[in-house]
């Protein structure tokens, strides 16, 4: 395992402590229970926005923790979801009277802690709403799976409805506005390589030279499909092609399109990515009123990307450009 | 099954998950996220860090004390299963002393609707569920037999064993192993496997 | 060779025309010739900055085009130095009356293009100075080589002296300036794996399991030596120790510290060295005043990182601090 | 050597570079940044792309027309350094119909003196320059002795081979490889190898 860490057991805290150092002026972080809280929380009369899940996902959700985004996160062991402990702890420290949203991606870890948490918070006398994310058309949301996982809408929802909680909204809308978010927006993703966990020490699967993975997730799960090695062009037709289907996108209808990277893949080629899928979506007339490209929510050191539509009205638009001050994201301000 | 053989029980599965740790990650893998081994194993040593304070209590506190310690440190869908599972069967070893065969069988129904009622699964989906079920219906069965207490642990550990043995060709359809859809199939659920291990350490030691 | 391409030969067009699609409201692109150049270029009366050299570096240079950063960027082929052609049809493009700076990391090919670029433009009447960053500590500047290698320091250069050109400062004082950072600034980097040329299909340089490169440049080139893989700790003791070195830097100086990512390695390690950088320079009571994490100055795909240390006043301070908007660094507005 | 000469001599150069890209290439990984082949490849399929255009033009013309055209198209270290031995060259032929063995020994020297005046080497940094000099050396050499044109060709391409593998045990101290320091030491200079394999060509054309 080639990694730039020290004791796998210490990457997390070391990352945290990292973290803090370099945004000290954006964030306080509890080191020993793995919570990221916003400087200036709680603040007073604004609904909290948190969000949690396991590490390895970075900058999701620790660098989105902010001005115009989320109040908090707890980051969990890599590819682990946090304990309720730490989702409640955060859910205290953001609690600036107006209740706290939960921000929770449909992974089964992910669910039982929040629910768990939600459960105590509530017992505190803390007003809690979750919103599942579950944007990923490469699982089938049916009986036979635990329903579609919560992938890249989890970082434009966190963005959008961070934003419109800044507006002071009461809860029930704020937690309205994401549910709609979700159901604007599904992605799909794919792997040229494994990663590797750093306490495993060895790939998490192994592929050759000429495979590759489509319908990943993002905790380096082997994806819905192994198949022959593509061209970028193909690939873009492969994860864009059922996301289109599935939002069932009209020709003129205006879309925000985010090219993630999963950590080890480099820009240039997230850029390749997106001019393939520019030419897509407008060879079916739908216009890309706004974008997004790079590594947002990665798998540790994994190589791939994925691609997430998001169907945009002036609403979304509006609190997507609404200005956000966070370690990973930043503008108008 | 007095408190002490209870902590004996709960060491066992330290070392036990401990020395499992490589194992069930590897098992993670193919159909998961290569974490189980290192999550039991985290939670389970910070139950070990507590061992020194729970000899005093009873069974009862001592499995309820499992029960939070999992939940406040394992994460992942087992840290609130095997939590829950804990914290139930902490509830109806409540106010006893010592378990007979009849407290303990009742205590392992308590463990197994924890992990029914935290995670809805059924059993067929590839999950703990797979293994806790046959292992509760044996030691029924043994205790209608009349079977002494470890043989009745013994029994129920080799059904948990067969239990997660047949997972190997289901379909996942709960957990993380069911994205993979077709692909879950052919290999042994991570979960299944501790859960065995657990009641293997269980008749080792009553 | 994995990765998310086409045609190898067509990777650097595809991914220009992915950020032109991506970023039309910063920068126009002219994809044949290579040449990025922003939006509201020239602007009456500034000084024009701008930077060049192969492409594989990104977001260097073209991710830095736009408002308080660079004025144009011309990328070549992977990591190959662009053509007098594509820097003369910058500086014509972003003379605004006031003249263009050049600024050319160290490498003989950049040297020898942007030379004959600067000698053609003067014919064309367009004043221009050139500024060479030279900032890697991992080479003697000495007789027995062609100099110390623009890296790093190059990035936060372009940041600074763009944000002070902005201010509508006379050439003299644009380059004058330009000069002082690289006073200011030293790198050094690291290797964990090599990276791949898409044209030439496989890793330029093979690296055992349990080895690394120390002091590499940023085109794949193998590093001043080969060692045993280490801890992150040793590792950023390795970088950091011959930058302090050689910055001299003392006791209660502040430093603008950035720790680059080579293009493979994730955020979350870049973190843990970030607290290693910090309790480093925490013991020698060295302030990190300003700081940047992140893959800006890249290598392809290769797992590693570098450091850069900036010793700061208050007139570099304050530019890095003024307002940027680009695709690849934003803040401010 | 007439103008269809020279055409010829370019249009091999053409082939040449391009069958050895990938070796050239090679070359320029263990020491450079593995892109000699695929730049000097570039360059000379643009450099084809005229040839058409070229036929009716003087030898000096046709260098000169290799040269912008190289100094436009390949960019690194290399172009400058070839694009200005060609407009060099150019210069030199500059109003001759046909070449005699001293014109083309003019047009050597100037090839040569353009990649010193651009890239300020000495013999022995490890560069094009170690396989140029020798050759024009021998040039001269074969030259005294009378020979034809040809065969002073042949040696200045013999000799140019002898420079090039003497650059193997050389430390380098221009351009990228000199960065490794003593780690350039052992490594074939890829430079010096395009030399060689240009004025190989020039000896197979005239
Ligand atoms: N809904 C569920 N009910 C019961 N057991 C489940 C359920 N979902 C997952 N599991 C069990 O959890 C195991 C995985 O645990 P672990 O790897 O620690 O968590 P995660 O999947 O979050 O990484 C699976 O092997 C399965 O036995
Ligand atoms: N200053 C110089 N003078 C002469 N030749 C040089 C000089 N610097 C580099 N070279 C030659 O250029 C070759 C490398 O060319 P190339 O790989 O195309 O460019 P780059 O090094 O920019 O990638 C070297 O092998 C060497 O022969
Ligand atoms: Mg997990
Ligand atoms: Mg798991
Ligand atoms: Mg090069
Ligand atoms: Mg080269």
């Amino acid at each position: 395992m080639k990694k730039l860490i020290n004791k796998p057991e210490d990457v997390v805290k070391e990352a945290l402590a990292g973290m803090l150092a370099a945004h000290a002026d954006l964030i306080s972080v509890d080191i020993e229970q793995q919570v990221i809280v916003r400087k200036d929380a709680p603040v007073k009369g604004k609904v909290g926005v948190i969000s949690g899940g396991g590490s390895g996902h970075e900058p999701m959700h620790g660098g989105f923790v902010g001005f115009g985004m989320l109040d908090a996160a707890c980051p969990g062991a890599v590819f682990t979801s946090p304990v309720p402990d730490q989702m409640l702890a955060a859910t205290r420290a953001v609690n600036g009277g107006a209740g706290v949203l939960h921000i929770v991606k449909n992974y089964t870890g992910d669910i039982l802690n929040f629910e768990m948490a939600a459960e105590l918070a509530q017992a505190d006398g803390i007003e809690v709403e979750s919103v599942v994310t579950n944007d990923d058309v490469a699982v089938q949301d049916s009986l036979y799976t635990a329903g579609r996982r919560g992938v890249g809408v989890t970082v434009l929802l966190e963005k959008i409805v961070g934003g419109f909680s800044e507006t002071g909204a009461p809860l029930a809308q704020v937690a309205a506005l994401a549910r709609k978010v979700n159901e604007h927006g599904r992605s799909m993703g794919m792997a040229l390589t494994s990663c590797t966990v750093p306490a495993a020490g060895k790939p998490t699967f192994e592929l050759g030279e000429d495979e590759m993975e489509i319908g990943i997730g993002i905790h380096g799960e082997p994806g819905r499909r192994r198949v022959k090695l593509a061209s970028a062009a193909e690939i873009t037709e492969m994860l864009a092609g059922p996301i289109v289907e599935d939002l069932d996108l009209k020709s003129g209808e205006q879309v925000l399109a985010f090219v993630n990277g999963m950590g080890g893949t480099p820009l240039i080629e997230l850029y390749v990515v997106y001019d393939m899928l520019n030419r897509i979506l407008g060879g079916k007339n739908i216009a890309i009123a706004r974008s997004l490209v790079g590594n947002y929510i990665t798998s540790l050191d994994m190589a791939g990307c994925s691609i997430t539509l998001l169907r945009l009205d002036d609403e979304l638009t509006k609190y997507w450009d609404a200005p956000v001050h966070t370690p990973g994201m930043r503008w108008g301000m | 099954m007095t408190n002490e053989d209870n902590l004996r029980w709960l060491k066992r599965i330290a070392e036990v998950l401990h020395e499992n740790a490589a194992y069930l990650t590897q098992l993670d893998s193919p159909i998961g996220d290569a974490d189980h081994g290192i999550n039991m194993d985290r939670g389970f040593r910070a139950v070990s860090d507590k061992f020194p304070t729970m000899a005093t209590m009873d069974v009862s506190n001592q499995l309820k004390t499992v029960g939070m310690t999992l939940v406040s440190t394992v994460g992942g869908a087992s840290g609130p299963l095997y939590g829950t599972a804990f914290l139930r069967a902490g509830t109806a070893a409540a106010g006893k002393q010592e378990l007979d065969t009849a407290d303990v069988i009742a205590m392992l129904e308590a463990f197994l609707g924890g992990v029914v009622a935290r995670g809805k699964a059924h059993t067929g989906e590839k999950t703990m569920v797979d293994a806790l079920t046959p292992a509760v219906e044996a030691s029924k069965q043994a205790q209608a037999e009349g079977v002494t207490l470890h043989e009745m642990a013994l029994r129920a550990s080799q059904a948990a064993e067969e239990g997660m043995k047949a997972t190997i060709p289901l379909l996942a359809t709960k957990g993380r192993a069911s994205y993979l859809g077709e692909r879950s199939i052919g290999h042994q659920d991570p979960g299944a496997t501790s859960s065995w291990l657990i009641l293997r350490c269980l008749a080792e030691t009553v």
